[in-house]
């Protein structure tokens, strides 16, 4: 790495940074690079909107009493956090951005198959989030990001169609990802590239394309409902003509449900790209990998009544829902126990990347086996709706899916720009990320199991000290976020350059040039070889030449 | 790229699709207790697979493009049979014990 | 400030949550820290040690792929056998539980007892005695929970639920919403007071002017006229009601159904949806709208008070 | 781990239309045509919410379902099926035309398939306008009622679900007509191309992808036929 850092570049290499300037080169580009850039600033935008409702509710729960903001407020502030969060932060997150770039580069394609469809579900995304934020401008949503029904329907006073239509608007944003993917990777893979030799990133994308074309259709269409319904004060969920409330739950975990599948998956496959160029050994068990997150992605529709087991639901539904969802551990837990093992003498660097790969696996390890105490149906009765579920789902969302998003960030950093970003910057924020992290949500379990519900505005004194800690950890937590924001902005301009291929990496992306080109390759490549093939002749120092 | 089906084959099957539209319209007025839903759906399914399979030339795709198409159908029967997973055993009266 | 780990333990089956829950937390513990400590030990001991090496490659081990997908589920189905014999022992109440009616409404817990008692957001219960709540909603769902009880149900609104306890230890507990609904969610709380058997009578003695919800009922059945063809004691246009509570009703489109809280709350709000076989659907009117939540349980008990035939209608409640 | 592959078999079949990031008309071809495939997935399931949603009532409300159907008028919808079959007959032959490079052809039966999708979104009209007069709309409170059936008086004690149904009824048929307003829109903009003599025997895919979600529609409408208009005909309830 050191020596392409010195290597002085003469001149610009043609990129798509470089070939085309002005906004109008951006707005309507239907490079898939460019469209992921332009993701990146808004989910990036999301993401800190999403934040700012997240450390207002962390300041209101410094003091039982609720004296910052008055309770109403309080709700819009959660409700607005889950919305921005899920639908505009974590929901897209990796597969349209990181996704979006190196997908095609993967497999050696020019392009995804639908570049205008591409740039279309970019906007589509703008006008959902446009919806979603005009909500909070106009006076926010009360409603949980759940949209729990008859609440939802009936009885809030808020803007909920408003939301209701970002978030349906959205939806499609992610069907078009899904679908544009999935044809990608059926159509457009480079000669040799057999299903075999896809890069595991390439497989954990598909299986949330998979996803998000099966599953969001259904909850925008019960989105649609409730909109209906409290538009023309009729429908299908009303209590009062007959009506299920419970009906709507199950249409919404339909979806729900596997789309924590869809904001954890790519993570996990962000991991095994990770896990692997920093120990610069070949995955440890391809194929189960690979198939495990297929096998999470169809077993993940099958387990949504877990978050059901208190509302009246049939109890042999619940029985029926909690051993599915105790299947559906087991393809998450061999992914860990193969990261792990592909640690086994490796030649391990420190570089920041994998130092989120580290925190990823402990985080999610612990983030997965919480979840297995909300299966359990005598545990989940006691915990669910407490801050339990709320420490459990930040543990995998947060622990898990930010930390993948934040490793992946560095890792291709040098490839989206051309730049380096300050090492030991970044360590330090990684550092904060983690401690912040475990500070902010550890003390939550405990809370949980003490009994603190969630969406408390105001709670009970006992639970101060928990809370302080949480609070606390979270302000490190959002030092955490600000610091990699400000050094990826300046290393744009005053990093140093990367090279093709800093981290000696295996993988199509690493083969072309940094910044890559506007059709990615000079010729398609022809794949000769397994991924991750770190063990073959093309060994690292001969690399450092080509730069 | 695609063998190219008769207008023969497309008349026939738009007759067997309106033999049938008529067919489930009169059925309907007979009262047969459950099994009016029963044929109706049988009728509908049937419908749905001549206009797949010839109007969309599905026959004719590859085996992946069926893969998806069949995936449609089999996602959808999987939704409502979670729903009635839940629906069906409400009313069953639980007894102390788990088994 | 003492953080305990564990909520008080009021209720008979509190402890045996709390077992799972440890058995669970000592084996995420066990297994996290085994990943951490496998991570760590490879992190250092396989650390890069020259820019340029290549380490060996190891594509992967079926055994190991077998033994760490079948341990961690067989793992896995005994958190799912304990849970699912906790949830299952617990779903259905005994029948010697004493009654005691909850109704959620934004933002507050009407709680009322057969012997006629009301409350607002307090619970008072004996020790040692099955309790079995019947939880209803005047608006959106709710969610009954005590932590110190370790349970908790939705109180979805259209519907009955119920959940019941046996508490063990005299104290005031908390009671909370746990299903956001609306505003002042987090002021819908209340508390639970478990009592020894003596206080409780006492409690029970002083309070409650009204009446027993029975009684209560069937002041409301006079006054909606609900008497004037549900006769008690001789036929009249509707169904005579005596015995009907908890026995099966034959319906006019050949279903049997078991005549339940729910059953009789549907059959007075919507009278037409289940018409008992030999009457015409068309003669009652619905009183959705009417009755209140609550006027709707005294109800139920009124009718419930009847089943038993040798009981005198107006004296309900307690067993 | 790649090398040079030289690209000239690929420039071999090279049509304006072949966009530069596929390899050949092929590729492109059958990119089209299964993104089209997947995008029915999602609308498959889109409607399968809502039948979801409606077996699940259905199961609940068997005999309000039966008798509120009542107010359908089978007739309608019969009538209905019959033109959304024809169009789709007049579509499948359109595709084929565009297979054999049948310009003129093509053409005609685009506009055919117009005219029987418009027809179809008549009739429809005429019948929502006669729900509409019937009192059967659900919209604004106090402008429905369910009671008034000749042929069956004892609707009333059903008005609850009767509610329930009519909502499947105007959200499933209303997103139906969405679809055709949509199909419609499609034809226009794959005659106007045709009218500018775009299509070839080497390139047709528009008319073969809008060609699936037009047969898509009609499918939905097959299944909504017998699950809304003929519930309880043959019933004689109570």
């Amino acid at each position: 790495m050191s020596t392409a850092l010195q290597t002085p570049e003469v001149a610009e290499t043609p990129n798509y940074l470089n070939s085309e300037y002005g906004w109008k080169s951006w707005l309507f580009t239907k490079d898939h690079k460019r469209i992921a850039v332009l993701y990146i600033i808004s989910i990036t935008v999301m993401f800190f909107i999403g934040g700012i409702f997240a450390s207002l509710i962390r300041i209101e729960l410094l003091t039982p009493q609720g004296d910052l903001v008055n309770s109403d407020t309080y709700n819009k502030f959660f409700t607005m956090h889950g919305i921005v969060m899920v639908f505009f932060f974590l929901i897209p997150s990796i597969p349209a951005t990181l996704g979006n770039f190196f997908l095609p580069m993967q497999i050696g394609a020019k392009d995804l198959a639908f570049p205008r469809i591409n740039l279309l579900s970019w906007y589509i995304y703008i006008a959902g989030a446009i919806f979603a934020l005009s909500a909070i401008v106009l006076g926010g949503v009360d409603t949980g990001w759940t949209f729990y029904t008859p609440f939802s329907s009936t009885y809030s006073n808020t803007f909920v169609i408003t939301a209701a239509v970002g978030v349906f608007i959205a939806g499609f944003s992610s069907i078009l990802t899904g679908l544009n993917f999935i044809v990608t990777v059926h159509k457009m893979r480079a000669p040799g590239m057999t299903w075999g030799r896809l890069p595991l990133f390439v497989w954990a994308n598909y299986a949330t394309s998979l996803i998000q074309v099966l599953g969001t259709p259904v909850v925008a269409i019960t989105l649609a409902l409730v909109g209906l319904e409290r538009a023309f004060h009729i429908g299908i969920f009303d209590p009062a003509i007959g009506g299920d409330p419970i009906l709507f739950q199950h249409m919404f975990w339909f979806y729900s449900h596997p789309a924590v599948y869809i904001m954890i998956l790519p993570g996990m496959g962000v991991i095994s790209e990770l896990v692997t160029c920093f120990s610069r050994k070949s995955i440890f068990g391809y194929s189960f990998i690979a198939a495990s997150s297929l096998g999470i992605a169809i077993i993940g529709f099958l387990v949504w009544g877990h978050h059901m087991f208190v509302t009246g639901m049939s109890m042999y539904a619940s029985l029926y829902f909690s051993l599915l969802t105790m299947l559906v551990a087991v393809p998450s837990a061999i992914k860990v126990f193969n990261w792990t093992a592909t640690m086994f003498r490796g030649s391990i660097s420190y570089d920041t990347p994998m130092l989120y790969a580290f925190g990823f696996i402990g985080l999610f390890t612990i983030g997965g086996l919480t979840g297995l105490f909300l299966a359990t149906l005598g545990v989940d009765v006691h915990v669910t709706d407490t801050y339990f579920v709320v420490a459990h789902f930040h543990y995998v969302m947060v622990g898990g899916m930010v930390l993948a998003y934040l490793g992946g960030m560095h890792f291709w950093w040098p490839k989206i720009t051309g730049r380096m970003y300050p090492e030991g910057w970044a360590k330090f924020a990684c550092l904060l990320v983690f401690a912040g992290f475990n500070l902010t949500f550890f003390p939550q379990f405990i809370t949980g199991y003490l009994g603190q519900p969630r969406r408390y505005h105001a709670y009970a004194p006992e639970f101060q000290v928990l809370n302080v800690m949480s609070t606390a950890g979270a302000s490190v937590l959002g030092l955490g976020y600000v610091i990699p924001l400000i050094y990826f902005l300046w290393s744009m301009k005053y990093g140093p350059k990367a090279g093709n291929n800093p981290w000696n990496a295996k993988g199509l992306e690493w083969q072309t040039t940094s910044p890559p080109p506007t059709f990615n390759f000079e010729q398609t490549p022809i794949v000769t070889e397994d991924a991750y093939a770190y063990g073959s002749e093309s060994a690292p120092e001969e690399a450092h030449h080509h730069d | 790229m695609h063998s190219v089906p008769s207008v023969r084959t497309y008349v026939i099957v738009w007759a067997t699709l309106t033999f049938f539209t008529f067919a489930t319209y009169y059925i309907a007025q007979i009262d047969l207790g459950q099994w009016n839903i029963v044929i109706a759906l049988l009728i509908a399914f049937f419908k749905m697979s001549l206009v797949i399979f010839f109007f969309m030339n599905l026959k004719a795709e590859s085996p992946l493009t069926k893969l998806f198409a069949a995936g449609g159908f089999f996602w959808m029967i999987l939704l409502l049979g979670q729903f009635f997973v839940d629906y069906i055993s409400r009313d069953w009266m639980p007894g102390g014990k788990m088994w | 400030m003492q953080v305990p780990l564990f909520p008080e333990a009021a209720s008979s089956i509190a402890r045996q949550v709390d077992y799972l829950y440890a058995y669970l937390s000592v084996v995420t513990i066990v297994m996290t820290g085994l990943i951490f400590a496998v991570v760590f030990f490879f992190a250092i001991k396989y650390r890069r040690k020259s820019p340029n090496e290549t380490p060996r490659q190891i594509h992967g081990s079926l055994v190991l792929e077998i033994t760490w997908s079948i341990i961690p589920f067989i793992v896995m189905l005994s958190f799912f056998w304990w849970g699912a014999e906790i949830f299952f022992a617990n779903a259905s109440p005994p029948s010697n539980a004493m009654d005691v009616y909850v109704v959620g409404k934004q933002w507050m817990w009407k709680i009322q007892y057969p012997e006629g008692t009301r409350e607002i957001n307090e619970l008072h219960v004996p020790i040692g005695r099955p309790v079995k709540l019947t939880l209803a909603s005047e608006d959106v769902i709710h969610s009954f929970f005590i932590p110190a009880f370790r349970i908790k149900h939705d109180v979805v609104p259209g519907r009955y639920d119920t959940m019941w306890f046996t508490a063990t230890k005299p104290g005031r507990y908390h009671i909370f919403c746990a299903e956001y609904c609306g505003t002042e969610h987090s002021g819908m709380i209340g508390w639970v007071t478990v009592m020894n058997d003596s206080d409780y009578e006492n409690w029970v003695a002083s309070g409650g002017t009204e009446g027993s919800m029975a009684q209560q009922g069937e002041r409301l059945f006079e006054q909606y006229g609900c008497s004037t063809c549900h006769q008690t004691e001789q036929q009249g246009r509707g169904p005579n009601l005596r015995g009907l509570y908890g026995s099966r009703v034959q319906l006019s489109d050949g279903r049997t159904v078991l005549a339940d809280d729910s059953f009789i709350r549907e059959s007075i709000l919507n009278p037409n949806a289940k018409v008992t076989a030999g009457y015409r659907p068309d003669v009652m009117p619905t009183f959705q709208g009417q009755v209140s939540e609550e006027q709707l349980l005294q109800m139920i008990v009124y009718i419930k008070s009847l089943a038993n035939p040798g009981a005198p209608a107006s004296t309900g409640g307690r067993q | 781990m790649t090398e040079p592959h030289s690209a000239v078999a690929e420039h071999a079949e090279h049509s304006p239309y072949l966009r530069h990031h596929f390899d050949n008309m092929e590729q492109q071809f059958d990119s089209a045509t299964l993104g089209m495939w997947v995008f029915l997935l999602t609308e498959i399931m889109f409607f399968g919410g809502m039948f979801g949603a409606y077996t699940v009532y259905r199961s609940m409300y068997p005999e309000a379902f039966a008798s509120t159907s009542m107010h359908m008028n089978p007739a309608f919808g019969a009538a209905n099926t019959a033109v959304l079959i024809v169009s789709s007959l007049t579509m499948a032959l359109a595709v084929r035309s565009a297979r054999l490079g049948k310009q003129q052809a093509l053409q005609m039966f685009l506009i055919l398939t117009m005219i029987f999708g418009i027809a179809f979104l008549v009739i429809k009209g005429f019948e929502y306008h006669e729900h509409w007069v019937d009192m059967k709309v659900p919209l604004f409170s106090g402008h429905w009622d369910y009671s008034n059936t000749p042929e069956f008086p004892h609707q009333a004690q059903y008005s609850h679900q009767a509610q329930i149904l009519f909502c499947f009824y105007f959200f499933m048929t209303g997103f139906h007509a969405l679809h055709m307003l949509v199909g419609v829109g499609l034809m226009t903009t794959i005659l106007m191309m045709a009218r500018r003599g775009i299509f070839s025997t080497n390139y047709f895919t528009p008319v073969e992808i809008s060609g699936l979600y037009w047969h898509f529609v009609d499918i939905v409408w097959i299944f909504l036929f017998p699950l809304l208009y003929l519930i309880g005909n043959a019933r004689k309830l109570i």
